[in-house]
């Protein structure tokens, strides 16, 4: 009784995320954070390649209408393009520990 | 390397004729050419057959019509690991006499017959040149001596495909 | 798709994250010292390949691997870049539609000046870089600038490089703040990583020329563009430094800047002082 | 325009030794370009040397030839300033030939 019980619990839980289908406004808000990181990144000189290619996947998605896969793209861009800004704040000064002295 | 599908390369048959018209009147076109010598290599036509075969064997077959036996006096220069695949730069060398024909197999290419060249009286029997592989492959250059035919291999590893796409 | 993206990139914040604890407690900002800095580079190099002649590193992968540098010899008998080669003089003898030509903007007619490229121009206060000038000098007299990763560039820059083969890398820093600091800027390109590879140059060719990187030997970083313009097998055609810098950044993945940037021109300008004494071997053939 | 074919021949002694180095894609039909269209095959091949009206050397090439071909092979019977004749044919039926004097 009680394994079926937390089956059934593991089972709701992993149905709920998607049981409400993303709509296009969670697209755009996604898309606007992850435009406005990746801005950052590129302002700071530092953007990644991938972070382009996941904006783009993610408009490419929302552009026909799959807005579930569109949101998905676009937060992993947003995530790529933070983690490249911390990579340069970081740099700024961890690029000493490699320098030939 | 994706491996893209093999288009069957068989140009139009009437370009073809035009071809060996080409050919043909290039070569009467050297007009004062001397009565090639009896023991000439194989005909001067460019041996399309065998450069058509996929396998080796075949293209030894369709070039020669006989098979080769190794030999020391055969000396085939190649890297161990080729740079790149899309220059390889490969020499062979021979102490035999009496050589007409100088020819390089790559087995793992889509086509085994790389190049093949023709060696008249006076020539020394030794050529160097760079090649294409595709992949890490067993070498063979065969030298056809006094109408017999002695060959050498060596395998060169190759890490960069070298036909590039 | 994104699962698999997050379970690298987490350990990538978490590796990034412990590098920057861990790193020691950098020394106040110290004082700017070429020429400190360019005899602990080549020494780092010559102790960590005391076997290689020091001239021999300007030859780049060919310095770490016998078996390459043979096929490298066989290739220079008659090298790949010998079209390039003869294009470059052509075009640097044929006159500009109003008759000048390059020569009449270089030092010396621009023969066998290479070795002094790039310099600091205090006038402008930044590095100007052999591409760089002759674009310039192809817009000082009226005629359209080539592109910096094209083959003309890549054809001029080999025939001024020819002409300066053999003589020693000769790169100055005048006594100006300005100059110390595009040097500095290129000394921090140098070491930033960058990239989601999260690699800087010196990742590769600091710590692990001789290496390999796939299919690739590493080159070491000394010397490493004395024999610019190269022809690659890989590219089976010419690569002047503009386009060897944007490769290289986007196989890190991080996104290029536009040829001849600053960042470039410091990085060019750093790599080439702390070569000085090696000699110019452009243009060069690379696997 | 320049001719595709650059060429070092020098002799010493009896033996001329013949270096050549050809401008030209030697394509072989089976490469992709950025667009994914097969780029169609063009390769040279049949490469022929010749001294004073006798053929010294003749390459018959396949697409596995590297791009801008490279061949070197040495012949007797010739001297300094003796001319030396070198003409290729490709699949497409382009060609060119020039003639070069041994050094």
């Amino acid at each position: 009784m009680k394994l079926s019980l937390g089956l059934a619990m593991l089972l709701a839980l992993s149905l709920a995320p998607s049981a409400r289908a993303a709509s296009e406004a969670d697209y755009k808000a996604a898309y606007a954070a992850a435009e406005a990181a990746s801005k950052e990144a590129a302002g700071m000189r530092n953007q990644w390649t991938v972070t382009v290619s996941a904006l783009a996947a993610a408009k490419r998605a929302a552009d026909g209408g799959d807005f579930g896969r569109a949101v998905a793209a676009a937060r992993e861009a947003e995530a790529l393009a933070k983690a490249s800004i911390f990579q340069a704040v970081s740099e700024k000064e961890a690029w000493k520990a490699m320098e030939i002295r | 390397m994706t491996t893209t599908p093999k288009p069957h390369w068989r140009p139009h048959p009437t370009r073809r004729l035009i071809l060996q018209g080409a050919a043909s009147v290039a070569l009467l076109g050297l007009g004062n050419l001397p009565f090639a010598p009896a023991r000439a290599a194989a005909n001067d036509k460019y041996p399309e057959e065998a450069f058509r075969q996929k396998s080796e064997a075949d293209a030894i077959k369709a070039l020669y019509g006989k098979a080769a036996e190794p030999s020391d006096k055969v000396k085939l220069d190649a890297p161990e690991i080729a740079e790149n695949g899309g220059v390889v730069p490969i020499s062979v060398t021979t102490t035999l006499d009496k050589v007409t024909s100088i020819s390089f197999f790559v087995a793992e290419n889509p086509n085994a017959l790389a190049a093949s060249y023709r060696i008249p009286d006076g020539t020394i029997p030794a050529v160097a040149n760079r090649l294409k592989m595709a992949r890490t492959t067993k070498l063979t250059a065969i030298v056809e001596a006094d109408g017999k035919l002695y060959s050498a291999t060596k395998e060169v590893k190759v890490t960069v495909g070298g036909c590039g796409g | 798709m994104n699962a698999r993206i997050h379970i690298p990139l987490a350990s990538l914040v978490a590796a990034l994250v412990a590098l920057a604890l861990t790193s020691p407690d950098v020394v106040a900002a110290d004082k700017v010292d070429p020429v400190a800095d360019a005899r602990a580079f080549q020494n780092f190099f010559f102790q960590k390949f005391p076997n290689v002649k020091h001239e021999d590193f300007v030859n780049g992968p060919y310095s770490m691997n016998e078996d390459m540098k043979r096929q490298w010899q066989e290739k220079e008998e008659f090298p790949p870049y010998e079209f390039a080669l003869e294009a470059g003089k052509e075009m640097f003898s044929t006159p500009f539609k109003n008759g000048k030509t390059y020569a009449d903007c270089f030092p010396n007619g621009g023969i066998g000046i290479r070795q002094n490229y790039p310099y600091f121009d205090s006038g402008e206060g930044k590095v100007i870089t052999l591409e760089l000038a002759l674009n310039r000098c192809r817009e000082a007299n009226g005629e359209a600038p080539y592109s910096y990763i094209k083959d003309e560039m890549a054809s001029l820059t080999a025939y001024m490089a020819y002409t300066s083969r053999g003589k020693l890398m000769d790169i100055k820093i005048p006594d100006d703040p300005r100059a110390l600091a595009a040097y500095e800027n290129g000394k921090r390109y140098f070491y930033t990583r960058r990239g989601q590879m999260n690699f800087s140059c010196a990742s590769c060719h600091v710590q692990s020329p001789g290496e390999r990187i796939r299919a690739e030997t590493l080159a070491p970083a000394l010397g490493i563009l004395n024999a610019m313009p190269i022809y690659r097998s890989e590219w089976s055609g010419m690569g002047t430094t503009s386009r060897r810098f944007v490769t290289c950044n986007s196989q890190t993945r991080a996104v290029p800047l536009e040829p001849q940037a600053d960042e470039y021109r410091d990085v060019e300008y750093f790599l080439s002082y702390v070569a000085n004494g090696l000699p110019i071997s452009g243009p060069g053939a690379r696997p | 325009m320049a001719s595709s074919i650059r060429v070092r021949a020098t002799s010493t002694g009896d033996i001329t030794e013949v270096q050549t180095l050809i401008q030209h894609p030697m394509d072989t039909g089976l490469v992709k370009d950025s667009k994914g269209e097969l780029i169609p095959a063009h390769f040279i091949q049949q490469l022929k040397f010749e001294c004073d009206g006798k053929d010294v050397f003749v390459a018959d090439w396949g697409t596995a030839v590297s791009k801008d071909p490279y061949v070197k092979f040495s012949f007797k019977g010739a001297k300094k300033g003796d001319e030396l004749k070198i003409s290729w044919t490709d699949n497409k039926g382009g060609s060119d030939t020039i003639t070069a004097k041994i050094a």
